[in-house]
C-alpha cells in the first residue's frame, strides 16, 4: 500500500494495513465508508474546488475525501465534463481549480467593482436628508453643525442617491435635496417615510441613550413624549 | 398557600415548582411560562383546560411570593388578569356585563399558547435547515478576474440609520449641557452633610439640610433633595448617621447617631 | 468570418447596418451581434452565476448578456444540468445561485464560517417575522408575549436576514419588518412561500392576525384589508 505524503494529516491515523477499510458501510461516519464510487468522488471534488478559495493540490484534495479515493482519476473525469463549458477545471502549477472560462472574461466586466465606504459626513449628510427632505444645504449644515462641502453633496447626486428638489420659496429661493428611487432601492426601502424614526432607533438599540460620561440620569418622560412628538411631526405628510 | 406547599407530599411536584421558580429569569415572559406549565396538561394544546392553568399560574406566583422571589411585572400583570379570567370563568355570565365572555377570553389565550407554540417550532425547523456557510457553500473565490477599477460606494441601512441617530443623540445631549449648572454634586451633598452632622443631636429633616440656594427653583430643590438623600444613605451606612420616617412618603429625619 | 472573442473590442466594426441581428451566430462576442445560441447562453450564465458569491436575479444576469438572449430559458437548461452534481443551480426569490450540495457539506470542514449564535429570542423573532411578514414590531411582541429587547432586530438587520417593510397604516404606523433575499439564500428557500410547514400553519389558522377579544377588531377597517393583502401578496397563490 502505497502511503500518498500528505502534509496535513499529522493527527490522522496512517492507515494501518490490517485496520479499517473492510467496507464497513456506516452512513453518517464519512471517514468509515468504503470507497465512494468515482462518479460520487468526483462530486465531491467539484464540491471542494468549487467552495475553496485558492486553487488545491492534489494532496491538499486527497486529504479532504474519505480514504481510499482516487482524486487524480476523479479529477480527469471532473476536466473533461467541464471541458467547453462556462467553467473549466484548470491546473495552476501544481494545483486545481475551477475558472472561468477564459472566452467569457468579458462577462465578468461587471463583476470587478471596488467598494468602499462612504465617508462619515457623506453618510451624515445622506441621512439628514432622506430624514428630513427636502431640505437645503443651509439646514442640512445647522443639523449637522459644520459646513457641507461641495464635493460631499456632488458624490451623492453622483451615486445618483440625491437629486435636486423643488426651491424653497424664500428669499434666495435655495434649492432643496430629495433621495432618489436609487436611494431607496439600494436600501432595501419602499419609501422614504419607511424610515425608521427616532423611537424606533432607540428600540432597536441603535441610538444609544446613555448620555456622555460625566452626566447622570437618563432623559425623563417628559423628555420622550417630546421626542415622540418630533417624530410624528418628522414623518406627517 | 404556603403551608399548601409545605405540605405538600408529592415530592416530585414541589422540586418541579421549585425548578420553575429558580429559572423564573429563564423565562422569557409569562407566556412563555404559561406553555411551559401547559406541558403538565399532557394534552394537545387545543384541548387545554385554561382555567386549570390559571390555577396553576397563580400557584406559582403565590409560591414565588412565599419564597420572596420578585416577579417583574408583566408577571404580575399577567396572574392579575387570569384571576380576573378565572372569576369569569367560574361565575355564571352575568347578561347585563358587555364585552367578551371568559370563554372567549380562554380561547384566545389558549390561542396564543398554541400559535406561540407553533412559532417555536417552526424557529427550530427553520434552523434545523440546510444553512450556507455550514452544510452548503457559495463560491469560495468569486471576482476571479478583478482587475478594473470601478469604485462603488457603499453604504448600508444601518450605517445610514446610525448617522443619522448620532446626529439626534448629540442634538439631544445639547441641552444637557446647559443643565449641569443646576445639579447638586452627591459629592457637594456628602461634604456638606459630614459637615453638619456633628452638630446634628437632635432629628433634623432632610428638607432642612439643604444648601439655601438650592431650596426655592424646583428643578435645583429636586436635584439637591435627590444628592442630600443618596448622601444620607451613605452616611447611614457608614454608621455616622441614623434615619428614621414615620410612613411611607412621610419626611425623613436624620440626627447624628448616639454616641457619635 | 471568424470573429476572435477579445474582450477589448468595444469598438469594434459593426458588420454593416443591415446586419445587426440577423442569427449571423456568433459565440462570445457581446452585444452588437446575432443572439448567442441556447448552449452558448447557457454557458455564459454558468460562467457569471460561478463568479459571483451572492445570488444574482435575472434582471442582473440579462444586464451582462448580450442583448436579444433568454435567460430564463437557458437558467432552466443550466439547473437541469447541475441537478445531482456536486454544486447545484438554486433559486433564492428572484434570484439565481450556484452552491454546493447540501449533502456535501461535511466536506467543506475548512471553509466552514462560524456564526455567532443566535439567541432563543434572536431564534423566534426571525422565525416570526419568516412566517407573519409584513409584522411590526408590537405584533412580535404580541405573539411571544414578551418585549423585544435592544439588539435583536439590530442583529438581524445586521446580518441582512431582515429590513423594512412598508409602514403599515395604521395609527403610529408603524414600521414593519421582512425577511430578505440574504435570509432565503442562508437557509436554502427559494422563496418565502417554501418556509417549512407553513401550510400546515396556515391552515390551522395559526398566521392569523387575530386581535384580543373585547379589542373590537383592528383599528380600522382600512388596515384590516391592508393586512389582508400584505398575507395574501406573500402566500397565495
Amino acid at each position: 500500500m502505497t502511503q500518498t505524503s500528505d502534509p496535513e494529516t499529522h493527527g490522522r491515523e496512517t492507515d494501518g494495513p490490517e485496520t479499517h477499510r473492510p467496507n464497513s458501510a456506516d452512513p453518517g461516519s464519512p471517514s468509515l465508508f468504503g470507497v465512494p464510487p468515482m462518479a460520487e468522488q468526483e462530486r465531491m471534488i467539484e464540491a471542494i474546488l468549487f467552495a475553496s478559495a485558492d486553487p488545491l493540490s492534489l494532496a491538499q484534495i486527497t486529504a479532504r475525501l474519505p480514504q481510499g479515493c482516487d482524486p487524480a482519476q476523479a479529477l480527469v473525469h471532473l476536466r473533461a465534463r467541464y471541458t467547453g463549458r462556462g467553467v473549466n477545471l484548470l491546473r495552476v502549477g501544481d494545483a486545481y481549480a475551477l475558472r472561468t472560462a477564459p472566452d467569457l472574461g468579458w462577462l465578468m466586466q461587471s463583476e470587478r467593482v471596488e467598494t468602499r465606504k462612504l465617508s462619515r459626513a457623506a453618510i451624515e449628510t445622506l441621512a439628514i436628508i432622506a430624514y428630513h427632505q427636502p431640505v437645503t444645504r443651509a439646514e442640512i449644515e445647522e443639523i449637522r453643525g459644520v459646513a457641507v462641502s461641495r464635493g460631499t453633496i456632488d458624490q451623492l447626486l453622483e451615486l445618483d442617491w440625491i437629486r435636486l428638489g423643488r426651491r424653497r420659496m424664500t428669499p434666495g429661493r435655495p434649492v432643496t435635496f430629495v433621495v432618489t428611487e436609487g436611494f431607496l432601492d439600494h436600501f432595501g426601502l419602499e419609501s422614504a417615510r419607511d424610515l425608521p424614526g427616532l423611537k424606533e432607533l432607540r428600540e432597536a438599540g441603535l441610538l444609544d441613550s446613555r448620555p456622555p460620561p460625566g452626566q447622570t440620569g437618563l432623559p425623563d418622560d417628559e423628555d420622550a413624549d417630546d421626542d415622540a412628538r418630533g417624530q410624528s411631526e418628522l414623518f406627517e405628510d | 398557600m404556603a403551608d399548601d406547599f409545605d405540605t405538600d407530599s408529592d415530592i416530585s411536584t414541589r422540586r418541579a415548582a421549585e425548578a420553575l421558580i429558580v429559572d423564573v429569569d429563564g423565562f422569557e415572559g409569562p407566556l412563555d411560562l404559561l406553555l411551559t406549565l401547559s406541558r403538565t396538561q399532557k394534552v394537545d394544546l387545543r384541548r387545554i383546560s385554561v382555567l386549570d392553568l390559571a390555577e396553576q399560574y397563580l400557584g406559582f406566583v403565590a409560591q414565588a411570593r412565599a419564597l420572596r422571589i420578585e416577579l417583574a411585572a408583566d408577571y404580575l400583570v399577567m396572574a392579575a388578569w387570569l384571576a380576573y379570567l378565572k372569576s369569569r370563568l367560574l361565575l355564571p355570565p352575568d347578561p347585563q356585563e358587555e364585552g367578551p365572555t371568559g370563554a372567549e377570553l380562554a380561547a384566545h389565550l389558549a390561542f396564543q399558547l398554541e400559535r406561540l407554540q407553533a412559532m417555536r417550532e417552526a424557529a427550530a425547523r427553520l434552523m434545523g435547515r440546510d444553512q450556507k456557510g455550514r452544510d452548503f457553500f457559495a463560491r469560495g473565490a468569486p471576482d476571479t478576474l478583478s482587475v478594473a477599477r470601478k469604485t462603488q460606494y457603499d453604504a448600508s441601512l444601518l450605517d445610514l440609520m446610525r448617522a443619522y441617530a448620532r446626529l439626534r443623540t448629540r442634538d439631544e445631549f445639547r441641552p444637557y449641557a446647559f443643565d449641569r449648572t443646576d445639579i447638586y454634586p452627591y459629592e457637594a451633598a456628602l461634604e456638606r452633610l459630614k459637615h453638619l452632622m456633628p452638630g446634628a443631636a437632635e432629628w433634623t429633616s432632610l428638607q432642612a439640610c439643604l444648601p439655601a440656594e438650592w431650596r426655592n427653583a424646583p428643578g435645583r430643590k429636586r436635584s439637591a433633595i435627590a444628592s442630600t438623600f443618596a448622601a444620607t444613605l451613605e452616611l447611614a451606612k457608614q454608621g455616622e448617621i441614623e434615619l428614621r420616617q414615620a410612613d411611607t412618603f412621610a419626611p425623613l429625619h436624620l440626627r447624628r447617631r448616639p454616641g457619635q
